[in-house]
């Protein structure tokens, strides 16, 4: 095999090629076990969700299958598959089926720079949290197309809405992280982590208070979640963008969701809430806690950040559009502008 | 030899995509190749060790420009839009005048070579400052007053836009 | 330094202000902008003197006007003894006169624009002053020139109003072309433009000659006398004195402002200023000495048979300014900037008298519907009586002490014609006292000649106008005391003060010579106002007796001398004649019309064939910009 | 390594096939995103010459022209929007008032 490649190419490209070969090999694997765990816990979000909710509304939520009903979002899964798919006589057909493949692909893309825990990374790269925010904004692609193509009017005003909503969000969201830049002195997301770790208080939620609030609303809306959930707004659109899609594409659209919510309480848990690490006074305090690996922690983490979604959707009502792109417009951004001169002042008062 | 591949593959894609977005009928697909396209670009970026400026081909361009630009052919008739012909009647000029300047430009870059002695920005320091780092300081230094501007450029494009695309309220 | 940039930019601030702002936003609180600048103005000025008087002079740059070749000018500033006089007449009167506005244009429509433009004369006219070359002098020159014409026509809806600030740009234009070749002169013999290398060099260029207009002339006579022609026109001197009476259309302070005390006082300003140029050249002082006394003659018998108001003042300055450019022609140039100092402060105060009657009478202006207004207008009686005793050369006012001191020095001075112009003089003072008291006479005293409405209507001027008319009065009686003589042993302070910038005037005469010259224009100046009271109040059938009688005398007097109409049959109508014949009936309807005509027609058919060109696609022209592209790409790169 | 001239010729490519579209489409969208791909040619070339030459100034240049082209996009789109409103056409050779 190496001489009938080596007469084709140069020999020591063989090597090379090899070399590349094993390192590609590995890194598919990181993909594919990063991709199946999260899809799992995308799935069992969508369960944990109904329950809490179905508490809160003193209900038991799923309980006929499995023990509590555990296995109901496999059986979810399974009926999503074997079910019709409708596709509109009129759509735009390629870009129909186009547009829940690049909603979910964008969202499960952003699941490579994440660290989940100390070193674990699929891809450690310099620029991570601008990777996550072009990805971030790529969303916006599939639900714009979806709505177009499936030449329908509530699709398409869904659509709309919801890439405007995106959009206007995305720099509330980008400008809130930038405190934490500020202060980790750095866009490789490991590297935010460790930053925080060295603060005094360990999360970045403390000092930069003021930027996690704006990022807590604003991923809410950028995941078109309720109470900004203007785009699916059933009472008035049906089900917005995804109103002609069904079976497995409508599955792509709902599994992308849960993905992007998981990324988003991912980023605050990174960002803000020290990620696998948790702060020094508290092992210092307890240091037995040292022996629980990171991993734990960063669950424990995004699980709750996952609950305060469950909880808001179960609390709050859904807000009149004007009101939703004023507080975008006319709150969140200039707050989040201000918590950057204030960081960016104290950094330079501190330093200096 | 596999940078070559590389860069051979990212050619001949970005060519065939740019063809492909400026000869399609319908200005959403246009659209939607254009957007493969900028993804491509921003590869070959990669591969020139500028990341930062490939994540901002991506967040910029891919992310608010085109989508700029696909909320604007949404608002057209593409019913119509698909039953008129794609090019004006005067293509073929447009054609020959474009190919030829090719011609002469290619021409002429093939027996370019690069004289100058190599800078500062050697690709071990960016690795060593990272390349956000090493723009930033320089950005924000030697460029601080063009940066300034184009500030001032982006304000007065916000504004501009407003007053344009605001509908007129007859009193 | 940096303090004195304030004296003139403050009022160009007020400008500024005024002109942007006033009409919809400051309006009738526009005169605070303008006061407040000038007196800021003032207060610097008063520093500078102080300064000046302990010695110090300053000669600097402020910035580069424009360079090319060696020819290099500059925006700087002198400050000498000399401008520190200067700047002090100009501030004080002009504040004076800004606060005196307030009440006598209250309620004008254009109120914002009058004080706009009298901040902008004002800088106009200390930039003139302030100026350390010539073209800035020129530009402030020029300046103050526009200003006049803006304030002579400020009622611009009157047509004499407008015709008369046409009048006087174009008369002065005459003068300022001899100006502007004068100026160009001294940059061709010198080759720069600032005072302090001009005036150093001079004397070395005393026996040059130059060839004009192919004769051999001396040249600092020629150049001399082409600076004369500036100030004869801006000082209104013979011939060129039209303007300055019809300039009394514009509002009375500006006729006290402009046309009285600061700007038409520019020529004597120049005169003196060149005072090193002038000494070279004895012709030239000759015809300096000469113009100012025949003017003044010549103001002072129009004057004396005028019935406005007005302009009866108006001949007064003219003939004032051309007692000083006597001084300076018999080489008395500090007295003559004394008489400059000291009659700013009387020539102001009697036009703004004259604006308060004005006031008072509703705009009417013949003396002989006047009379008996003292016991209405006591304020303004009383000044006004001081500042014509002050003219008449009374002693102990400041007039005297100047009048005094050139008539001295042309008496006694070396000029060959100082005897002659001493004689003009004194017989002008004579004729001043009589026709300043006539005024007096005829409007002060007697019986009420006007209409009933107007005597119930006459009222004194309110206290805002009333108190600069104080003021004035107290630098009308008090401003001549810096220079009292050697002989009435006051110490001459001024001319002490100005030796430094004019020099020290040579007078050989003994004592008893002086005692007789000064008693010859006291005593002048005493009939002259005995005579007046005769005249005009004891026998009042006298002057309609001696007008009949000497009819034809009084109908020259009364038409000046026929020069308007000399001018309008020499000038006016040959231009007429000539624009309307030649140049409308030839060269615009044959030549220019079909040229202006043909052009078009011949473009409009050209047109119609290269429209085809204009397809109105976007893209077409972008294609032809691509082929141009092309072509030069080709042409660049395939050589 | 690849050499630099290929890099120069991708971004020629690219700008003229950008030049093409500008000169020959009909809808008005359609060449503004011709303009757009001419800037990225361009963009191209300059990112590679930061590289071989080892100067950072292309990469600024290109940050600049980003933003400039994004602040384009915004007012060309406005302006687009107000012409199709006005015209309710996209077509550029309809827009012919400027005719001779």
């Amino acid at each position: 095999m190496n001489e009938i490649l080596g007469t084709i190419i140069a020999p020591d490209t063989v090597d090379i090629l090899i070399k590349y070969g094993i390192n590609i090999l590995i890194i598919l694997l990181k993909i594919a076990a990063v991709i199946a765990v999260a899809l799992l816990h995308v799935a069992y979000a969508t369960y944990w969700e109904r329950k809490v909710i179905g508490h809160m509304q003193v209900r038991l939520g799923p309980i006929e299958v499995g023990w509590h009903g555990l296995l109901q979002p496999i059986a979810d899964g399974v009926k999503l598959f074997f079910k019709e798919d409708i596709i509109p006589a009129n759509a735009d057909k390629p870009l129909f089926y186009l547009a829940p493949v690049i909603f979910f692909v964008s969202a499960l893309t952003s699941l490579a720079v994440l660290p989940f825990f100390e070193g674990f990374v699929v891809a450690n790269i310099n620029i991570g949290l601008l990777f996550l925010f072009a990805m971030s904004s790529l969303g916006a692609y599939g639900i714009i197309v979806a709505g177009w193509s499936s030449n329908s009017k509530y699709a398409f005003l869904g659509g709309l809405r919801s890439a405007s909503q995106v959009i206007s969000y995305e720099i509330a969201m980008g400008l809130s992280l930038v405190g934490v830049m500020l202060m980790a002195g750095s866009l490789n997301l490991s590297d935010i982590v460790r930053a925080q770790h060295q603060y005094p208080t360990g999360m970045y939620a403390i000092p930069q208070f003021l930027g996690f609030f704006v990022f807590v609303v604003a991923a809410f809306a950028e995941t078109n979640r309720l109470p900004f959930d203007l785009p699916e707004a059933e009472s008035e659109l049906v089900a917005g963008y995804f109103t002609e899609y069904s079976s497995f594409r409508f599955a792509m659209f709902f599994l992308g969701e849960y993905t992007g919510m998981l990324i988003m309480s991912s980023i605050s848990a990174i960002c803000f809430l020290g990620g696998w690490t948790i702060p020094k006074f508290i092992t210092d305090a307890i240091p037995f806690l040292l022996n629980v690996p990171g991993i734990v922690w960063f669950l424990i983490k995004v699980y709750a950040f996952m609950f305060f979604y469950y909880w808001v959707r179960a609390t709050l009502p859904r807000y009149r559009y004007d009101q939703l792109m004023a507080i975008g417009w006319k709150i969140l951004i200039p707050l989040a502008l201000l918590n950057i001169v204030i960081t960016g002042l104290v950094k330079i008062l501190v330093k200096g | 030899m596999l940078p070559k591949l590389f860069f051979g593959y990212y050619a001949a894609v970005i060519v065939i995509l740019s063809l492909l977005v400026v000869t399609r009928k319908n200005p959403v697909r246009s659209v939607m190749w254009m957007l493969l396209l900028f993804f491509h670009i921003a590869s070959l970026y990669l591969f020139l060790n500028a990341e930062f400026i490939a994540a901002i081909q991506v967040i910029v361009y891919a992310g608010a420009i085109l989508v700029l630009f696909l909320f604007v052919v949404l608002l057209l008739n593409l019913r119509e839009e698909l039953k008129v012909k794609r090019f004006i009647g005067s293509w073929p000029a447009g054609l020959f005048v474009s190919a030829a300047i090719l011609a002469i430009v290619i021409n002429v870059i093939r027996s370019f070579v690069l004289a100058a002695p190599p800078g500062k920005y050697s690709i071990e320091y960016i690795k060593e400052a990272t390349h956000t780092k090493a723009l930033g300081t320089i950005l924000y230094t030697e460029y601080l007053f063009p940066f300034e501007i184009a500030s001032l450029v982006l304000l007065i494009a916000i504004i501009g836009a407003i007053v344009l695309a605001k509908r007129k309220t007859r009193s | 330094m940096n303090n004195y940039l304030l004296i003139p930019f403050l009022p160009l601030a007020a400008f500024l202000i005024n002109i942007l702002l006033g009409r919809n936003f400051l309006k009738e609180k526009a005169h605070w902008v303008s006061i407040l600048a000038v007196a800021g103005s003032w207060v610097v000025a008063v520093m500078a003197l102080v300064d000046t008087m302990a010695g110090k002079t300053i000669n600097e740059d402020l910035y580069s006007w424009f360079v090319s070749g060696n020819f290099k000018v500059s925006v700087g500033f002198l400050i000498d003894q000399l401008t520190a006089v200067m700047l002090i007449v100009v501030t004080t009167c002009s504040m004076l006169i800004h606060i005196y506005s307030v009440g006598y244009m209250h309620g004008d429509k254009g109120f914002y624009r009058f004080f706009a433009y009298l901040s902008l004369f004002t800088f106009c006219m200390l930039m003139l002053v302030m100026a350390n070359n010539f073209l800035q002098l020129y530009f402030g020159w020029e300046g103050v020139g526009l200003c006049s014409y803006f304030l002579i026509g400020y009622y611009f809806d009157k047509k004499s109003a407008s015709d008369a600030g046409k009048k006087a740009f174009i008369v002065n234009r005459f003068g300022d072309f001899g100006f502007g070749l004068g100026i160009i002169m001294i940059f061709l013999t010198f080759g720069t433009v600032y005072y302090e290398p001009v005036f150093a060099q001079a004397g070395g260029f005393a026996n040059h000659t130059v060839n004009f207009l192919g004769y051999d002339v001396h040249l600092m006579t020629l150049i001399a006398l082409l600076l004369f022609c500036g100030s004869i026109g801006k000082s209104a001197q013979m011939p060129l004195h039209v303007w300055l009476p019809d300039a009394m259309e514009g509002p009375t302070p500006v006729s006290a402002l402009i046309h009285a005390a600061t700007m038409v006082t520019a020529g004597v300003f120049l005169v003196a200023r060149c005072s090193p140029i002038f000494s070279l050249s004895e012709t030239a002082l000759m015809v300096v000495a000469l113009t100012g006394a025949i003017t003044s003659l010549f103001a002072a018998t129009i004057g004396l048979v005028q019935n406005d108001i007005k302009r009866i003042i108006a001949y007064s300055t003219i003939s004032q300014l051309g007692y000083m450019f006597l001084a300076c022609g018999v080489g008395a140039y500090s007295a003559g900037v004394f008489h400059l100092y000291t009659h700013a402060f009387f020539k102001a105060l009697l036009f703004l008298c004259a604006g308060s009657v004005m006031h008072a009478m509703a705009g009417e202006l013949n003396l002989q519907k006047m009379g008996g207004l003292k016991k209405y207008m006591p304020v303004t009686y009383i000044t006004m009586l001081l500042a014509s005793l002050s003219i008449a050369g009374v002693p102990g006012f400041a007039g005297f002490f100047s009048k005094d001191e050139i008539l001295w020095l042309a008496y006694s001075g070396p000029s060959p014609v100082g005897k002659l112009v001493w004689g003009i003089g004194t017989v002008v003072a004579f004729l001043t006292a009589l026709y300043s008291f006539r005024l007096i006479f005829l409007t002060f005293h007697g019986k009420f000649r006007g209409t009933h409405e107007q005597e119930h209507h006459l009222h004194e001027s309110p206290k805002v106008m009333t108190i600069p008319l104080i003021l004035l009065c107290v630098g009308a009686i008090a401003s001549g005391w810096v220079g009292i003589p050697h002989l009435l042993g006051g110490g001459a302070h001024f001319t002490e003060f100005m030796k430094p910038v004019l020099g020290h005037p040579e007078g050989h005469g003994t004592h008893s010579e002086e005692w007789m010259v000064m008693a010859v224009s006291v005593i002048a100046g005493f009939s002259g106002i005995g005579l007046a009271y005769f005249m005009y109040l004891k026998r009042a059938d006298i002057p309609v007796r001696l007008a009949a009688r000497f009819s034809a005398v009084h109908k020259i007097l009364l038409n000046k001398y026929y020069v308007d109409e000399f001018y309008s049959f020499l000038i006016v109508r040959p231009a007429i004649w000539i624009a309307k014949n030649i140049l409308i009936g030839i060269t615009d309807a044959k030549i220019i019309e079909a040229i202006v005509n043909g052009i078009p027609k011949a473009i409009g058919g050209f047109s119609q064939v290269i429209r085809k060109v204009q397809t109105g696609f976007l893209q077409h022209y972008a294609t032809i910009m691509a082929t141009g592209i092309l072509i030069i790409v080709a042409i660049m790169l395939l050589r | 390594m690849v050499p630099l001239n290929w890099y120069l010729m991708l971004s020629a490519v690219v700008f003229m096939i950008g030049v093409f579209g500008f000169l020959t489409r009909k809808n008005i969208i359609i060449m503004f995103m011709s303009v757009e791909l001419m800037l990225n040619g361009v963009n191209i070339s300059l990112i590679a010459f930061s590289h071989y030459l080892q100067d950072m100034r292309g990469q600024i240049l290109v940050f600049f022209i980003i933003t400039v082209a994004a602040a384009e996009a915004a007012i060309g789109l406005a302006i687009i929007i107000a012409l199709f409103r006005n015209k309710s056409t996209a077509h550029v050779d309809e827009m012919n008032e400027m005719k001779g």
